[in-house]
């Protein structure tokens, strides 16, 4: 059986306790974009200011755990300031690297996630720095759900963002 | 391969009962199939070793029941040849499944002029839901005829097909035994515009079964015909039917959040899996095809054929004019279900004598009273044939048959 | 009369098990409980020796299967004191037996300008139907309001019940224990011309059940939380009622007569089960309900009682203001239910942490977000007690619980 | 286990063989009721008519099998010529003989049926006759309802004639 030091590193539970980039933007203009996880009630909003195809700002609000709470403050810090397809490859990055297992649970069945073809999709350059703190989640596969959910809502948010109006 | 049935019947337990010092001779499995060992062991196994609710708790026996459960999801979208388990909703029966249809595809794509096409050969769980929706909602339904051969009569499929918004068929009949010809049905579906459901409670448990070669749109069957517990069915549906689809059922596991004022649904396929599901039951249903694929289901399929074959000629020959058999005469046009008629001694009277003699068959009307009609009769006394039975089944079958037309004869 | 729980914990073979040399801990029945030997024997045994559809067959074993589901259905009856089981019908849960009331009941009787009073405790299972109504037909929803100790403010009762034409209410709530006043809403109801119906999910497994006494109209519940098997549930409902409504599922077994043109629905209860039963989990439900008289419902609550006592009292005093239970204080008030919340540490967190010591508690929102929003969390950590728990898991819960706290400690 | 001796006494094969009172009436003025048996799809169609609370004539039509037609049959007879009240008290009196067990299959459960309060309400002294034979139908329990299924139909249409207009 895994142990909880493999789920909840020291950098995890250090954005949990100072989450990055919390708070709210304007929407109009930023967008917002919200995300449940119908397991355990977890909410997040994502607030997105993409200006000409780069993340200007992005803020977080919501509650959730510590896996869910920390990887959306990771997240927040890994895209800011990036491109848009930037951002993209570093979600199908995570993504890959959290899509063993996601299967079986109560989110997406077999291999219909971003993930596995991301993998494939010339994104092993992308370099995951603090978020590969995150890795160790996989052992524990209820709460993959918890790690992902911010990055769906991202990527839900940068197609509503970058839709051609 | 051919199936070694001396070997099977070891694996269920119910056929090692002996009435008045006969083997138990069960001919009853198109109404309700015996369960292998390791169906109820698998049962057993996951309440004495894993049982928690599912999809809702983060500790490790929650985990594992989940995953048992989504991974018996898996095996059904395997056995079927389903594109995913996405498309792969548990329901209670295949009744449920139908009426899941009905309900949520029907009412939100049928109203008064929109047609659906059934078959008079059609089991009540065809019919029924189909004709709640008529009631309601003013639709028309239309009939494909059963031929004097026993199949469907297709002389007026374009002219029965032409502005009908779904067509509903059974690939076998629960009575005549007869297969239907489903992908010239969901062909001409597809020609005409509507969508194609197969009502598969007789056909999965007899007959290799890809629902992309059958090329339906919806497909349901039944657990407890197929070796698997009571208390389960299937619905498998193309995943953009099922996204377009409103939930049927509401409560917990369909949602994705719930006011006071309204509601969000969930994801596909749990937006139709509302409540706590029959668990165990998915996980013996897993435990089911896995004992029908280890058996091979062409060869399941070859034993019947050739069961069937014994069985018609048998009886043909045995009693000649004095029985009637309503089914197709061809073994490989048909299912091992036999509909007899002894004379004019009542099924109900046939089912009682053989009884006596361990000899289980059904008479009835097998919840198909538009065929009864059509057939003339009000009942009949069926045989069922199914992985564990054999020749000398029907031998016992005909020598009882013999003992009741000697009971009643003038 | 005690509970011998020692003893009692040897009927179920799950709690055999150790997770890291420590005993199992399970404290998740709320959610469903484990099953004892005699429950899955019960079915085991009806496969091995009985298995034949019901209802439909002259043969020996289908008419000994059907003595046995029909005498499951005289069981519930006499468990919760039903005039007669002509009043029980079988569902898969307690869900679909809400759902039922909804379609057959609420769809006859309930139109646009029509008024339903629920309660901001529910369950989703007693919330989404009847949104799902609301959104169909324009029905008003109304909402008793939870008051701050925990209890339904019923201090709006007569303007809130003015006018509604059902109450329909959570006999204990699944978050925080609650019992509510359920004679006091159904005299309500029948005085304002509505009717009563009440979610026995939580209540039923835990008290004395007597539909008389309650004095309700219509009564769920569900088999998976009584040491029951997945896949049952229990619809009750007074008989008068049920034979004014018309039929919900439609298909096999629910019907008298079908013509292409239409259908005579059967009797009831029978009218309201569509196609084939959950048979085997009828059975293990009856077996389930021996057990539990066996052990007797007085005693049961007696347990629970005093065992949910010595867990707050136990808690509070070690954790004092770190820990928030939402729910009555007084033990009596209330069942055996503790929804927690330890400091600002998640729910889901807790619960991981509570995993490594073998100790199982749900993190979540219990399919109740409407309450969840009223407590002001998005989830909470629910431990929750039955007839094989007793002090030394509370004991694990609250050192676990202290092992959490410590971890995450800033 | 109970033989078929029990079930089929020659004196019930015999009205099956030769059914009395076969046929039917014109109807109106005669009244028309049909009883089905859902379980296995036999038919009764009782025709009856009642002069001044006597049952002048009756017929029976449908199918089924030999105990649901032979129950008919010897119904008819035992009927025909009494009054409504002499057809009302047999009727208590065979329910009453048929009663055991009924609940318990898929007819009405248990203590619904008019069989056990009419047997405690004085029709003691009915005679059955013929009608004995079918006692040994109770061994058969599933066969009850097909041997009740005529009487229940006479029932209904006894209250259908003798309701006032
Ligand atoms: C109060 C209450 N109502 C309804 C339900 C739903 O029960 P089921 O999922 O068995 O339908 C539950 C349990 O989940 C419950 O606690
Ligand atoms: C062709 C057919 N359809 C539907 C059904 C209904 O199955 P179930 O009663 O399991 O819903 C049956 C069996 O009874 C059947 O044979």
């Amino acid at each position: 059986m895994p142990g909880l030091e493999d789920l909840y590193r020291e950098i995890i539970l250090d954005h949990y306790r100072n989450p990055r980039n919390r708070g709210e933007l304007d929407a109009p203009p930023a967008h917002r974009v919200e995300g449940f996880n119908p397991l355990c009630g977890d909410e997040i909003i994502v607030y997105l200011d993409v200006d000409s195809d780069r993340i200007a700002d992005i803020r977080i609000a919501g509650q959730g755990c510590s896996i869910s709470q920390s990887s959306a403050s990771m997240m927040s810090s890994a895209v800011k300031g990036r491109t848009t397809e930037e951002a993209r490859a570093v979600t199908r990055a995570f993504k890959a690297m959290m899509s063993i297992h996601e299967s079986s649970l109560d989110g997406e069945p077999d291999g219909l996630v971003g993930g596995a073809d991301g993998s494939g999709g010339g994104d092993g350059d992308v370099k995951l720095g603090d978020l590969e703190a995150l890795r160790g989640v996989v052992k524990f596969p209820v709460r993959i759900k918890c790690a992902t959910l911010s990055w769906n809502t991202l990527a839900q948010g940068l197609d509503e963002a970058t839709e051609p109006v | 391969m051919k199936l070694d049935v001396a070997r099977i019947r070891k694996d269920f337990p119910i056929l090692e009962q002996t009435v008045a010092d006969r083997r138990l001779v069960y001919l009853d499995s198109a109404s309700s199939s015996q369960k292998p060992r390791v169906v109820l062991d698998a049962m057993t196994d996951y309440y004495e070793t894993t049982h928690a609710n599912v999809h809702r708790g983060v500790y490790g026996l929650a985990v594992e029941a989940t995953e048992r459960y989504e991974g018996a999801r898996d095996r059904v979208a395997r056995f079927i040849g389903a594109p995913s388990s996405r498309g792969i909703v548990f329901t209670k029966n295949v009744t449920e499944a139908i009426n899941l249809v009905a309900h949520a595809w029907g009412r939100t794509n049928l109203g008064p002029g929109d047609a659906v096409l059934l078959s008079e050969i059609e089991h009540h769980a065809n019919l029924v839901p189909w004709l709640m929706l008529a009631e309601e909602r003013g639709v028309e339904l239309r009939y494909l005829p059963m031929a004097d051969d026993y199949s469907l009569d297709l002389s007026d499929l374009d002219r029965l097909v032409d502005g009908v918004k779904l067509v509903a068929v059974t690939a076998m009949s629960n009575v005549l035994g007869t297969l239907t010809p489903v992908r010239r049905l969901a062909d001409a579906a597809h020609a005409a515009g509507a969508l194609c459901l197969v009502d598969g409670a007789q056909y999965v448990p007899h007959l290799p079964t890809d629902v992309t070669e059958l090329g339906c749109d919806f497909l349901g069957f039944t657990a407890h015909k197929l070796c698997g517990p009571t208390g389960i069915g299937v619905l498998w549906a193309r995943e953009e039917l099922l996204e377009a689809m409103p939930p049927f059922l509401g409560g917990g596991e369909m949602i994705r959040d719930v006011r006071l004022d309204g509601f969000t649904p969930n994801e596909i396929p749990w937006r139709f899996e509302a409540g706590t599901m029959p668990i165990a039951e998915a996980i013996g249903l897993g435990a089911a095809l896995d004992y029908l694929d280890g058996l091979g289901m062409e060869a399941v399929r070859e034993h019947e054929v050739s069961l069937t074959g014994y069985a018609l000629r048998h009886l043909t020959e045995r009693f000649g004019d004095e029985l009637t058999i309503h089914g197709p005469a061809e073994p490989s046009a048909r299912g091992g279900v036999l509909s007899l008629a002894l004379r004019d001694v009542h099924p109900h009277d046939v089912s009682q004598v053989l009884d006596q003699d361990g000899v289980c068959v059904r008479a009835g009307h097998h919840c198909a009273k538009p065929l009864m009609r059509r057939l003339g009769v009000g009942a009949t006394a069926r045989a069922s044939l199914y992985v564990y039975n054999d020749t000398d089944d029907v031998d016992a079958l005909a020598d009882s048959l013999g003992s009741a037309s000697d009971f009643f004869a003038l």
